[in-house]
């Protein structure tokens, strides 16, 4: 846990909260998106762990590669992609992101490296090694981080992407985000070992835990295992502790926790955590905080705006795009 | 008579199948305090207690592994996978472990071993969660395969799938699920071998299952108001296939059309056109007509799913086709 | 021209590639130090190195799909999985990244991967080590499927497999690698969109693939004698299937007898069954036949295994079947 | 490593020498009678490895289940099956355990609990765990004893079978024989961590190595582990640190190590090592060991003549017993 009184650097600190606001009001609006009918399939929001993808994307070179899992808006936007093409995404139509074709957990760009959006739970991670693997081979200092939920350590592919990754010392930086779900399962019943950074050390791949509601903390965290990385030592294993505030999917009647457990973690939201961090060191005015506000409203609006009016994929093109249509 | 929806018939099924037989337990990913990923066992968890609705971590291979395993050891596992896209993960469990052990042990080891899980799209879940692979279950020796199309088969395929020495797999059409209908008090198991002809008529057989059921009903009567009466036949069991029930419907309209929503290259509906072919070669008049899903991954946008899915316009536009109409 | 092997010619092939482009490497369990489980990449690790001949840890899951990540950024992997039976272990990989993931992102990222792996029984290796799953592989859009049954076509199908920007299939019959013959010094690529007419022949069709070719020619040489005159084709290309070729031959020969050692139902031939039937109805003069494995788990026992598959006198009196003798 | 001059129970020694013993030179047949193609498909030999199946099987009871993989001759007859079964099934004749239908790496024994005999390297690890989810819900006092090699802790199956036996504390005994080669894979090339006890340990399943060239150091470890997994503590991992003699099958042309390696550890060998202390202790004598050989001579050529003599299964029972043919 950080102390508040501690220094923020303030460009850094005011960056990570407009980040985080506006992953928040994205994601509240794509709530009310979803109850209107806009948006539809599975949605699945990261509401209280925006800290994570603002805190580690922000350590990132724009040529870095992310892999993400169905819960992914926020590390879409955090690395870079627009607001626009996110939310026209979600509304199914041809400017969005992939076309419309992958919706909420889906979303890919090539233009930031962002390659998915992974709704298999663990199947990414294999693919992160890949990724590590071309860089590695091809001698391009790129990094590669890969995100899941704590959920997903129970898979073999996560045993067996770490050895894999481990064995060939390859640029993957894996970021757990546990929120301490897997849908309704609690950790405590998925794993035999709650402490996840003893399963990295498993694999010797060095691993390190932080909160993950705290952006600036996540931020110092993520550039320590980014160093380690870069330097070529191989993979790193970064445990983000964070909580998701919301259901795990718009289908969720949350029967498997109760009320005060989410309010406890809501008093640590990390927007809030921030920004009081941030008016403590006289880095935010009353006045800056409206603007940012109103500039994020802003722009979620003409997200929605764009997307609305965004015209969808002709019926006709469904089956473009199995093979490529350019041959090499 | 009592109104019910398919899931509730499905948890009924389970429920009285674990008040009967203390060796019965299920076991999956989110069955018991999340309630079901659909909601279809929630109550269990509380009824049955944790040690017989058993959560387990999102470990396909391993917990279905168990079950195969738990099976040979003489519980009466049913082992919810949650949806079928997921099952790949378990397949080399299926495939070569609970399908192989008897014949492979000179019938020493069986695995009474039923496997439920969802199927199909639909809802507009995207590539990754609209697969629909009964087809390849289809293909195994040593697996029984069953889609409940209905909710008396949602209801009633359970119990004698469990009573069933070797593995049974079920697929559940997530779309089914709030489908809601009649239920007698007490529902009589239904029979786990044979087809179903859903619907009798003579100038045409639309062949289907599971979550196609309705489209095929609903082309049926559209048909019928076009002065063409289709026959409707649920397959209900994928393997072993029913070949009697359909070559006796084929016999008497000449024409077939089937309606799969897996891929259409390599699907199960392939399978029963290539068996119509071989034995019902002389009855045919026309071609038989495969209506399936195209073959793309299938997409998010609701327009586009649509239009990759079997649609009903589609099923009455192909039996008219074998028509000449 | 010189004699050599289908081991030969697929190791001269990855040489080749290997030499052309840095970007291919070679992946998989024993590929390296041990030689490859069949001796096909013997030789490769001490001219490449073992950064690019790299021998894997048993876990199927994990290098495929770091080899589909490796093609996302940009090398051209060679990944090999021992057999077709473990790839159910990486299935997932395949099936939910590999084959969805152009057009779910659409069109951004594609992943030029070559797989190869070995399949078919024959050598009494049991039920865990003896499937033919290509059929599946088949029904997967967004994945081509070769399946060179020749010396030419192992040799011959690995560069434009590699030139692919998408995910192709290679899968190569275990019992074909001391299958010995002639190659041309420096042999052309071969065409991967079409079949191949490997025997000309005007009375029926013999349609198979892979291990099977060598039974159906054999099968087409003993009918030759009972003065039938069979025409064979080699599908080679199993996903997407070369329809014209087929259908031309049939409508010839008015026959066909498809040749798969996949289990009969749900198999490949199936498939190839259906579509003449869709699209060769009125050439047809007889029901097709097929000739598949037995739908058990295959034995280990000789005679047994030899039962389960498919067998030249079987094909033999199925062509004369289809001519009413 | 055990010290020579320590104390060594004679019936205990006696009776593991006699087993390990019994499974050489079975397997010494069994080699001969592959090139004489009496034996066919693929032939994995224990040979240097036996002390792990004697020393382990000589502990359990006779409803503990096993199961183990396709290099399993020796815990087949340890478990108690018949040699004249198991080679009849080697055979390919009905009178085998599995009616010819196994082969040498699907031995099956319904009557000692000996559940395969399986060739996919991992995939029994998960039914050893479901084999004991029976027991533990049955209330019955049993103990599932899982056999695999070094190789397979690479797969997923292994992590997801560790994790689920510890989260349920299933009475689960894993036993890992460490041969150092999976086929050409060293282990170093295969696991970024070649300590296995550490693999055990982030699942918080108690293990411990042994030296698996020890008969009676193998059964002193066994015992323990077993004591373990009998009190209802959950699942035991024990690590067997060994080596085979032999190629990895009949087809190995054996590149990958060097003639030097393989001596070296030939001078360990397990029969060798009990034989030479039980000598020393002065319970086993040249003409005792004399009559030991013979008897197992005996016992090889009664099984082969055994095997030579069965029939065939005939050709039209090949569809039988792909279902169940008696209803429960
Ligand atoms: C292989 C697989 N199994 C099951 C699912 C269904 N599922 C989707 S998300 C989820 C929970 C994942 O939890 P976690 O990894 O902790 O991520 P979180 O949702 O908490 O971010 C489950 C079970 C899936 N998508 N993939
Ligand atoms: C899933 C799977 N992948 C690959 C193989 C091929 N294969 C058979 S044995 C083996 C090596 C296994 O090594 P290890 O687990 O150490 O056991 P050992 O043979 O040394 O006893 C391999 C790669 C297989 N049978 N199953
Ligand atoms: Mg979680
Ligand atoms: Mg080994």
């Amino acid at each position: 846990m950080s102390d508040p009184g501690r220094d923020v650097d303030r460009e850094a600190g005011l960056a990570l909260l407009h980040m985080m606001l506006r992953i928040r009001r994205m994601e509240e609006k794509s709530a009310e998106l979803y109850s209107a009918e806009k948006i539809r399939g599975f949605l699945h929001l990261y509401i209280g762990e925006e800290a994570c993808a603002a805190g580690v994307m922000r350590e990132l070179r724009p040529d870095d590669a992310v892999v993400a899992t169905y819960r992914e808006h926020g590390h879409a936007l955090a690395k870079g992609m627009s607001m626009r093409a996110i939310m026209a995404e979600m509304f199914g139509k041809v400017t969005g992101c992939s076309r419309g074709r992958g919706g909420s957990m889906h979303l890919f760009d090539a233009a930031t490296r962002f390659c998915g959006g992974n709704a298999i739970v663990g199947g990414h991670l294999p693919l992160a090694v890949g990724l590590g693997l071309a860089d590695a081979m091809l001698r391009r200092p790129r990094v590669t981080v890969c995100f899941f939920g704590e959920g997903a350590v129970a898979e073999g592919e996560f045993h067996e992407a770490m050895n894999l990754a481990a064995l060939w010392r390859l640029p993957v930086l894996f970021c757990c985000e546990n929120n301490l779900y897997a849908m309704g399962t609690a950790l405590a019943r998925s794993e035999s070992e709650v402490d996840l950074v003893r399963k990295a050390e498993a694999y010797r791949v060095p691993a390190a835990a932080v909160d993950g509601m705290d952006a600036l903390a996540v931020g110092a965290a993520a550039r320590r295992a980014l160093e380690h990385v870069r330097a070529g030592e191989g993979p790193y294993f970064l445990e983000l502790r964070t909580f998701r505030f919301r259901p795990h999917s718009m289908f969720d009647p949350e029967l498997y926790r109760n009320r005060a457990e989410v309010d406890r973690w809501r008093e640590r939201d990390p927007i809030a955590l921030l920004e009081g961090r941030l008016r403590a060191a006289g880095h935010l005015t009353d006045e800056a905080r409206a603007r940012l506000e109103r500039d994020v409203e802003a722009e979620v609006a003409d997200a929605v705006a764009f997307a609305e009016a965004s015209p969808l994929e002709p019926e006709g093109e469904l089956d473009r795009f199995v093979h490529a249509e350019v041959r090499a | 008579m009592r109104e019910v929806t398919y899931r509730e018939a499905v948890r009924e099924a389970m429920r009285e199948a674990m008040r009967a037989d203390e060796r019965v337990l299920l076991l999956g990913e989110d069955v018991g305090r999340y309630g079901g990923a659909f909601g279809v066992s929630k109550g269990l968890l509380e009824e049955f207690g944790e040690e017989r609705v058993r959560d387990t971590p999102l470990s396909e291979s391993g917990f279905v592994g168990a079950g195969i395993g738990a099976a040979l050891g003489g519980l009466r596992p049913i082992v919810e996978v949650m949806t079928v896209n997921f099952s790949l993960l378990a397949l080399d469990q299926i495939v070569n472990t609970a399908a192989l052990l008897r014949h492979m042990s000179g019938d020493q080891f069986g695995v009474p071993l039923v496997l439920r899980m969802t199927t199909g799209a639909g809802r507009q879940l995207a590539a990754q969660h609209s697969h629909s692979l009964e087809g390849w279950y289809a293909h195994v020796p040593g697996l029984r395969v069953l889609a409940p199309a209905t909710i008396e088969d949602a209801r009633g395929m359970l119990a004698p799938a469990l009573a069933d020495p070797d593995p049974v797999v079920l697929f559940e059409h997530a779309g089914l699920y709030n489908l809601k209908g009649p239920l007698p008090e007490a529902p009589a198991p239904v029979d786990i071998a044979r087809a179903a002809v859903r619907r009798p008529g003579r100038d045409v057989t639309l062949v289907t299952y599971g979550g196609s059921l309705g489209k095929a009903l609903e082309a049926a009567a559209a048909l019928a108001e076009l002065g063409v009466d289709a026959e409707v036949i649920d397959l209900r069991v994928l393997r072993p296939l029913d070949d009697a029930t359909l070559l006796a419907s084929v016999a008497r309209t000449h024409r077939a059309v089937i309606v799969d929503e897996g891929w259409r290259t390599g699907s199960l509906a392939g399978e029963v056109a290539a068996r119509l072919g071989e034995q019902a070669f002389y009855d045919l008049d026309a071609p038989i007509e495969r209506v399936c899903s195209a073959e793309v991954p299938i997409p998010y946008a609701r327009h586009l799913e649509l239009a990759a899915l079997p649609r009903v316009e589609g099923i009455v536009a192909a039996a008219l086709r074998t028509l000449g109409r």
